[in-house]
């Protein structure tokens, strides 16, 4: 066996290798998905598994009662998740052009440096953040401050994300705008963000999907609640939470609606996923073609 | 004649240029985003006043954890925290890079659309999904099907004895699995960015498919995969929930990577919102504080290499 | 695609050489009428005239060049540029001829008078027709009117040596005096001359020839 | 090149070649006066100065880092987006300094650009067209006139006018760049500057966009750069020829002439040996 | 092109042309026989015929997208990247058929290729050229010699002799496309293909290059395509002028024959057309 | 840079102008021996030579396309390969004529024999003589050589003026019979031819400082 035969057979093998991992890495997903809808599929079909937002008074000893709902739960991370989003978005897209278009400012080197670290930042520290920022000063937790710290946990991920999508469209696109006259917030804000609007719309969503799957922000911002609330000035309940909460209380019933809630959280998320993406579709097909 | 269009006018006008109002406001509001960071570390520095004024440096190296008398010590959480972050990352990297590799072949067949999509809804699992999948999922079965065989066998070996169904190395393979995507999505869009040429004249001169990867692409990807495998360490070690859910939540410093253990972050998690007096949550703040710091000091240490890295990167690219 | 540019440099060439073209005509016309009328002054004019032709043959070389130089034209369009500019040459060279009958007009003007032979004016009449339909022929681009035209050349080359012929015999009848010896050498050259021109205008027939098929091609 | 023939004194090397001996040639449209330009302390260009005539084609040739893309785009001060880089001297368009100007965007809607690669926004045809016209907030019915009329100039109505929602970049390469003139036109500038327009296109789609050239020159003041010489003898009528002073390294100006006569008798050594490809 | 002067049958239109009518010429290096491609469904050559001769220069000139590229890569096997395409017919390398061989490492070290785009990988010149045949795992001291050499033959040994060890990406573009030449021919090909080896430089590198190739005939064969007709016309041979056969949509050889022949006396009225800029 | 392929090219070519230079050379002076000799074999194979020439001619022309369409020179380049052509041309012209002045002889031979008169064999020294300076000015681009070259043409005018004159006097004197006449009207005419040499030999050398300078000059 020759030399480049042995070459061509080691390549064979890493290849196999190769796949082989792949595989390996996509049997968690498998198993996560499997399990997630095994366990949490039963008690989801219960109707009052949403509607009965009442969590039976645990204190001192807790009569395993089934049937307590997560509907309170989803609409909390509904109305914290909206708000960060509201927060976050215009700011951190707005951000991302800065660092984008202007890289060269001497400025914007530290406004990376910043977004990188604050990447980096463990949510449960912003969590602790906001509790001395927010909470304390008010005494009493509240949605508003969960919302803040999902806002800031959501920042820096658009940002970022948002500066690769537009410093990837060609300079040719931005030297033939603003050779056309136009001033440069038209161009970049009409031309050249619509062009990285993919990239731009894949980072929100993956801070969104991540804000929506925080725990530990949340822990002592919006605690949690046992009831309905729609007023975000007072504490809120969010689906991870209730997961957290659940799981690890030693009541089967619990731990069957923690799995119910993971189930609905998991589904929530891939839903704003494919949603928004099929209603930017156009935009994203446009755009993808540059 | 030129001499003559020169002297006609007075002195060579050297051009002006407008200000750009734009730039002043994007710039403004970015702004922000450093201002948000200054301000997490202020709040908490002085939150933490308390503790840090009484234990010091200490802190760091201390290992008892003792709300009762008062005395605390950080080490075991910043071991626990920083063991599972990188035994996480060595158990991730190889494979992340691997299914990279195979997505950023060209072509889009079938199974390699599967693929991607696959690990993409990976990313979007929250991650206290992938803690109670752990909780009740992994972690018995790894204590099963790996830590009893392993140790068995290893009899002897003390860092991979006494088996545990929550532990250290739960903790670093839920943690890998998170990262996994993160890892994956950016090593693939790097290797993808690599210029055709290279791999076709790699190919051209009579390389091996595998020769072409090995020698011409993950090279010219490699500053692109190291900023993606520092952003996973980050993740990596501020995680919290999973990893509170499976670590077992032990204050020690654990003798065998099966046994429990604790985070920072997990500390915080769990004891936070019960901590009463002054010194308690201070120093539940400082943890909360020195995670920052081990998370900035990753991040800055690895910028100081990118950069030393970029500008070969930019020459590759 | 049509290539704007390069079509209209070609355009204003080929009209450049017509404008040659006639003018040549015209003067080899007005030579033999000088001759004819034995008028010296005309046959000064034809002289003058000259200058005019070959400016107007240096610019159309200068311009040749330019087009080449800036469209890089190949095959066709290359023959076809260096068969305007080979023809150009040719017409040229006619000029010069009508221009030393010219001259030889200005010698017979100072002998005496006699009769011109019938001869002359029909080869004249013959090479005008020939250079008029050679121009023709390049203008419509006609290939076989161009070899036609050509084939005419024998006619001429006829007449050139009856005239010769007699001529000798003339100068051999023994009472010639040195004008009347002059006066038939000159009248031979005359000949001489427009049989040249004839055969020009067969050079420019294979020029034709080449500059529409790319065949080299000897004719006449 | 019909007014070449009358060119009587062909400019010697650089400075300003009489214009008024080029019948019809007009007024200079841009005045370019003992130009340097300067990136940060990096001097690229050095005292250039000529005239460029207007509703001609002037071609701008010299090797690859001479500063001809520089020189080019002065004339809409596109260089503004280079952070510390500056131009002393004078560009004067209809005796207006160029330099010294602060009505930048009404500037670059007088002096069009068309760049190397073909650039189409990620929209329709149409838009990509209207695009600046609307920003600019013109009348509906005057968008679309400038729409139909830029498209037809620009000799791509034919191929796309039953196609005029397809996004644009479904369009070939060389359909693309005549959009981005039509896009340019459609804003209807004075002068077009071109840096490389072909570079990017197969010889086909090259000679179309070079007829196209020759017939804007109607409207149109024309400024191209290029590397390939033989376009810039076909299509241009005046040319430039730069090159890197070997000691001082920056751009200057060797020679400046109209087209024929700098491919026939160049007046300077360097112009013959590159132009022949005998250089460096 | 001295051979030509005694070609005496030229080609009429596709087909072989009598090779063994030039004299010098030598036996065919590559046989094409009635070769078709396929990329999928689409059909992208459709029976190309035609022998390319040893240690000549062949150029391949024709529209974009007339296949040019693609049958180049048949050539050394590059089209096994693109997946499920498919290439009919034979193509005869030295008699061996390469379409049906299973050597294709062996087959690409034969028939060395150089690209559009410079492409030096990231390491070292050195290391650049001692690639290849470090995977073939020669002795040290062999590699050595190789470098030097095919430096030497790429006429870039002078350049670059005392910054071997500096990063490839360090040289200038027409450096870059020579280390590239260097490169592909220290493994010592038979044959070296080039995809528009030229068209990302400018012209001085331009001419450098063919300079280069005219030298390299002497041990090789070498086939370029071309955008470029000139550059045809300046360094090659032979020339094949393809077109994509407007109603069945794929490429097909329309002609092939001596370079000077195919820009004196074309024998196909498309041709003519198209070296004219008549075309389309 | 050089461009290797583009200077082999003219190397050839200029090699192949001086080929046809030399041919023409030998083939005035072959005409002009046969002359003298009354050798009508010789007189016959300088006019087969001539095709030879011809065909020289037509390479030359061809291979000058070949070069014009595939390597696009420019400037001085391109003057060079038109200069070469028009000279190229000029020569094959006077190899013509060296037929002609064959074709004389072959006339001459018929006629009874007579002294050829000396200012034949000096003419013709001195045509050949400019033949062959210009054809080395040329090698070796020699601008002023090729001016002085021309300079040296109206010294021929001279004697063939003179010849003339003899001629028409000797034809005057009242006894001549036919064939004197017919060969006086033959040496004539070969004069006539010499003179066109010289003539021709000028234009070679305006090409010459046309492939130069580029400067369109008249000489002689
Ligand atoms: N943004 C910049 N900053 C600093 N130097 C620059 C910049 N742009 C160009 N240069 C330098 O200015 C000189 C001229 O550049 P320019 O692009 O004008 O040359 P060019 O003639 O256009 O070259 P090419 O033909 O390759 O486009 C070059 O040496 C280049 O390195
Ligand atoms: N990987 C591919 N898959 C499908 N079709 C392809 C592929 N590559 C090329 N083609 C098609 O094959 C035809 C020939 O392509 P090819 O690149 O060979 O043309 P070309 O002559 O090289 O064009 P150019 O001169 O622009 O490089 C084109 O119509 C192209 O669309
Ligand atoms: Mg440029
Ligand atoms: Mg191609
Ligand atoms: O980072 P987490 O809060 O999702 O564990």
């Amino acid at each position: 066996m020759n030399r480049n035969d042995r070459r061509r057979v080691s390549s064979r093998a890493w290849l196999g290798l190769m796949y082989l991992l792949t595989v390996l890495a996509l049997i968690p997903l498998a198993l996560v998905l499997w399990f997630t809808i095994a366990k949490g599929l039963p008690s989801v079909i219960h109707p009052q598994f949403f509607f009965n937002a009442e969590l039976p008074p645990c204190e001192p000893k807790c009569p395993a009662v089934s049937g307590a709902g997560v509907g309170h739960a989803i609409v909390g991370t509904g109305v914290m998740v909206g708000l960060a989003s509201l927060m976050a978005i215009p700011i951190g897209v707005l951000c991302g052009i800065y660092l984008a278009e202007y890289s060269i400012a001497r400025w914007s080197a530290w406004v990376r440096l910043a977004c990188d670290v604050l990447v980096g930042t463990p949510s449960i520290a912003i969590g602790l953040f906001v509790y001395a920022f927010l909470v304390v000063p008010f005494h009493h937790f509240s949605g508003y401050s969960g919302a803040v710290a999902l806002a800031i946990l959501m920042l820096p991920i658009i940002a970022r994300t948002t500066e690769g999508a537009v410093s990837l469209i060609p300079n040719g696109l931005r030297e033939s705008g603003l050779a056309l006259g136009l001033p440069r917030w038209r161009v970049s804000l009409q031309l050249i963000l619509p062009a990285a609007a993919p990239g731009v719309i894949t980072g929100a969503l993956l801070a969104v999907a991540r804000a929506g799957g925080e725990t530990a922000p949340l822990l002592f911002t919006a605690f949690g609640a046992h009831l309905l609330v729609l007023n975000p000035n007072q504490a809120m309940q969010a689906l991870p939470v209730t997961v957290f909460r659940y799981a690890l209380l030693p009541y089967k019933s619990l731990q069957a609606q923690a799995w119910g809630a993971a189930l609905v959280l998991i589904v929530l998320v891939l839903a704003i996923n494919l949603i928004s993406r099929w209603v930017l579709r156009r935009q994203i097909a446009l755009a993808g073609q540059l | 004649m030129a001499v003559a269009g020169a002297e006609a006018r007075p002195v060579a006008a050297v051009s002006r240029r407008p200000g750009d109002p734009f730039r002043r406001v994007v710039g403004l509001v970015a702004t922000l985003v450093p201002a948000a960071l200054l301000l997490i570390i202020l709040t908490l520095l002085q939150q933490a006043g308390p503790a840090i004024k009484q234990f010091g440096l200490r802190f760091l190296v201390t290992s008892e954890w003792n709300p009762v008398t008062d005395s605390f010590g950080a080490l075991p959480a910043i071991f626990g925290t920083v063991g599972t972050a990188f035994l996480a990352l060595a158990i991730a990297l190889p494979v992340g890079v691997a299914v990279a590799v195979i997505l950023a072949e060209p072509g889009q067949t079938r199974i390699r659309g599967v693929l991607g999509t696959g690990i993409e809804l990976l990313a979007a699992i929250p991650s206290v999904v992938y803690g109670i999948w752990a909780l009740y999922v992994l972690a018995p079965w790894t204590y099963e099907h790996l830590e009893i065989p392993i140790s068995t066998h290893a009899a002897g070996i003390g860092w991979l004895g006494d088996p545990a169904v929550r532990g250290l190395l739960n903790a670093a393979l839920v943690l890998a699995v998170m990262i996994l995507p993160t890892l994956t999505a950016i090593s693939r869009d790097v290797i993808r960015a690599v210029p055709r040429g290279l791999k076709e004249n790699a190919i051209a001169l009579g390389a091996t498919w595998w020769e072409t990867t090995w020698r011409v692409i993950l090279p010219s990807a490699r500053a692109g995969i190291f900023g993606a495998t520092i952003l996973a360490l980050g993740r990596a070690l501020g995680e919290t929930i999973a990893v509170t859910m499976v670590i077992g939540n032990a204050y020690v410093i654990p003798h065998s990577i099966f046994q429990p253990a604790y985070t920072l972050a997990s500390v915080v998690a769990n004891e936070f919102t019960e901590a009463t007096g002054t010194i308690y949550p201070a120093a539940l703040i400082e943890l909360g504080l020195v995670l920052i710091l081990v998370t900035l000091v990753v991040n800055v240490f690895a910028l100081i290499l990118v950069h030393s890295t970029s500008r070969e990167a930019r020459l590759t690219a | 695609m049509p290539r704007l540019t390069f079509e209209r440099e070609l355009a204003s060439l080929r009209e450049a050489l017509v404008r040659m073209g006639t003018l040549v005509e015209s003067q080899i016309e007005a030579a033999l009428d000088a001759l004819r009328r034995r008028d010296g002054s005309a046959a000064e004019k034809v002289r003058n005239e000259d200058q005019y032709l070959n400016e107007l043959f240096r610019q159309m070389r200068e311009q040749v060049f330019m087009v080449i130089s800036t469209q890089q034209p190949v095959a066709r369009d290359l023959r076809y540029l260096m068969g305007l500019q080979w023809i150009a040459t040719e017409l040229e060279r006619m000029g010069d001829y009508a221009v030393r009958i010219a001259r030889m007009t200005g010698t017979l003007v100072a002998l005496p008078d006699r009769p011109l032979r019938a001869e002359f004016g029909l080869m004249g009449e013959l090479a005008i027709g020939q250079v008029h339909d050679i121009l023709e022929a390049l203008i419509d681009q006609n290939e076989p009117r161009a070899r036609e035209v050509a084939a005419r050349d024998n006619e001429i080359d006829r007449l050139y040596h009856r005239v010769f012929e007699d001529l000798v015999k003339e100068m051999g009848n023994g009472h010639v005096d040195t004008d009347g010896a002059l006066r038939s050498v000159t009248l031979l050259l005359v000949a001489h001359n427009l049989e040249r021109i004839s055969d020009r205008v067969t050079n420019v027939a294979e020029d034709i020839v080449f500059l529409h098929s790319g065949q080299v091609v000897e004719l006449g | 090149m019909a007014d070449v023939q009358a060119w009587t004194t062909p400019s010697a090397g650089p400075g300003r070649p009489e214009l008024r001996a080029v019948p019809g040639a007009g007024a200079p449209k841009l005045k370019v006066d003992s130009l340097s330009f300067y990136y940060g302390k990096f001097k690229a260009l050095d005292g250039v100065t000529f005239d460029i005539p207007e509703k001609r084609i002037t071609a701008i040739i010299g090797p690859s880092g001479c500063g001809k893309s520089t020189l080019l785009r002065v004339f809409n001060r596109m260089y503004d987006l280079v952070p510390n880089s500056r131009a002393v001297g004078a560009v004067e368009l209809d005796g207006e300094n160029i330099l010294s100007t602060r009505k930048l965007l009404e500037l670059r809607q007088r002096v069009g650009m068309v760049f190397q690669r073909p650039s189409p926004f990620p929209m329709s045809i149409r838009d990509n067209i209207s695009f600046a016209p609307r920003l600019l907030g013109w009348k509906n019915d005057r968008i679309r006139a400038a729409v139909e009329d830029s498209l037809e100039r620009a000799a791509l109505l034919d191929e796309v006018k039953d196609r005029l929602d397809d996004p644009a970049t479904s369009l070939s390469g060389g359909q693309q760049q005549r959009l981005a003139i039509a896009r340019c036109i459609a804003v209807s500038p004075e002068v077009i500057l071109m840096d490389e327009p072909c570079s990017a296109l197969d010889p086909i789609a090259t000679l179309k966009i070079e007829d196209l050239m020759a017939t804007l020159t109607r409207d149109f003041t024309i400024v191209i750069v290029t590397h390939n010489m033989q376009q810039a003898a076909r299509v241009s009528d005046f040319t430039a020829f730069m090159l890197m002073n070997p000691d001082g390294r920056f751009g200057e100006l060797i020679e400046f002439a109209p087209t024929a006569d700098l491919f026939n008798q160049p007046q300077d050594q360097r112009t013959e040996a590159y132009i022949t490809g005998r250089f460096g």
